[in-house]
């Protein structure tokens, strides 16, 4: 679970550099965003000169990840459908109660 | 089928700085109402959470010392973290009903959970 | 007044405070907001400042939303409300936050 | 200037409460958003319950405050032109400096 | 490994630390990555527990790939990279963050 | 034509965990390019900014310590602060070029400063 946004804070690469070597190695990977997390998946992210962290997610989803984005804050933050990247979804806590029984290890990232 | 996991969340952030504490209560009563085995900790900031008397209205926010207080009708177990409120000098009888626990029963609840998300 | 410091973070959680502690000079004010407010609580080197501040002419004031929202007290005196900061923010020559 | 954005952090709230102030007393109010602060003006905010920011910014732009962000920090965040409240415009560090410029007292929230 | 504490701000600007340090038992890990590899500097306090915390069979780690971008350095046997990391996960058998 | 205004810019947080210290340096280099009496404090964990010998490039970010070290050229005044270099235990011979600022000086500057922004 990640609840921090985008170039902010360094949790989303400190996910990202974690969730590819765990690809990697055949574990599944399953992210939901919360809060600000919610922002990291939006597809237009423009990082001139940057790591574009939209591309970084991106990666990960065709690495075979799942990621999907709290609705309720998404909606709080403005963020709708068409403007995360495809592949991912909004969901309610359906969501991360199911990546909870599934899950061997579970990563909270706040602030 | 499986026995529910268990899911300790730990409330660490004081109420109304930051939206933690609210949207901690929103994981909290999701994780109950679909049947997960619950326990939210008031630690650190968190305690204020359970302090009476809170008034946000001024604030424009809801009253997270009512969001909580409703919790235990909704089958989740809520502490609070004694050595977190010494620190902060506030007295148990100043704080809603909430259960009192201390480092090593924290430390044995943790060595019993599935996992364990911060706020 | 000189200069105003904001301190806005918990000073429990934090250690921002401490700058302002530092730099505050006589007729200074520092003003805690937000979950600063819990300076009232402590922590206990936060206190011991607070009394030497003051012994120096440093005003502290705590803001009375931010601590009614928490049921949280300050001395009456020392207690201001938006409209007490905006006031402050008036005469202050400078806010540094 | 404003770094944080909405919701997640109260500095929004804080600088509501005293724009409004200030406006009501005959000041001029402007406002710098960075960083996170971007988010804060996005119009398709959704509250149901809860105070709208975006409700409370188009409020202060009413009562005469302006109102920019960062035209970078609103790139790297997938933030766009369209997807800012009316009245609101992004623009460069030019309007940092005019706005220094300008301005009697500056106040500045971050994280 | 039971318990992997993950500390991720920075040991001087917050307070957060603690908590892993309180709850810590023998055979846990800690592992500072982030702005909290600056717990190599300090503060005095988390220095004067972390050798605590050693003797009483609590394993520290630093992540290397956050030292080196800021040029901080911690004992070889202490320091892990992210594959280190990833190691760390699967051995532990929950996370505190 | 009216003195240009001095802005002090305080930078408060460690490199590379958030994004401050990286925003805080095109706040600088903007205001410094435009004219105004731009002085860059690093002060708390801002001081890191300055130590030599960052290697960000495996985590994706740029460094720094080069983006920092162009400020004079450009006209910037950048500072240290001392007591918060000595709390970290780093020596001022291991950091970029930068003048040394104890809290006196800081509390001097600060006084003759129009406006302060801190990251």
């Amino acid at each position: 679970m990640l609840r921090t946004g985008p170039y902010t804070s360094q949790n989303m690469d400190t996910c990202y550099h974690l969730a590819r070597r765990f690809l990697i190695k055949g574990h599944e990977v399953k992210m939901f965003l919360y809060e600000d997390g919610v922002f990291n998946v939006k597809k237009e992210i423009k990082s001139p000169q940057e790591r574009n962290i939209a591309e970084m997610m991106a990666e990960l989803l065709d690495a075979g990840a799942e990621i999907k984005a709290c609705g309720t804050c998404a909606r709080f933050r403005g963020v709708k459908k068409a403007d995360i990247l495809e592949g991912t979804k909004l969901g309610g806590m359906t969501v991360l109660v199911n990546y909870l029984n599934a899950c061997d290890r579970f990563l909270s990232f706040g602030f | 089928m499986n026995e529910p996991k268990k899911v300790i969340i730990l409330v660490r952030a004081a109420p109304y700085g930051m939206a933690s504490a609210a949207e901690g209560f929103r994981v909290i009563i999701g994780l109950t109402g679909m049947g997960l085995d619950t326990h939210a900790v008031l630690v650190d900031d968190g305690v204020l959470v359970s302090l009476k008397g809170q008034a946000p209205s001024d604030l424009g926010m809801h009253k997270l010392e009512d969001a909580y207080s409703q919790l235990q009708d909704f089958g989740a177990r809520l502490y609070v973290h004694t050595p977190s409120l010494e620190e902060r000098g506030i007295l148990e009888e100043d704080c809603i009903g909430v259960e009192p626990i201390d480092d090593d029963e924290l430390g044995n609840m943790i060595s019993t959970a599935d996992h364990i998300i911060t706020f | 007044m000189e200069n105003l410091y904001l301190v806005t973070r918990s000073t429990f959680e934090r250690t921002a405070w401490r700058l302002a502690a530092r730099l505050a000079k006589p007729g200074d004010t520092i003003c805690f907001i937000q979950d600063a407010v819990l300076a009232v609580k402590g922590p206990k080197d936060l206190q011991v400042k607070m009394s030497e501040l003051e012994s120096n002419g440093v005003n502290l004031r705590f803001l009375a939303e931010d601590l009614n929202a928490r049921s949280l007290n300050a001395p009456v005196s020392k207690t201001i409300n938006y409209d007490g900061l905006t006031e402050l923010i008036e005469k202050a020559r400078r806010i540094i936050s």
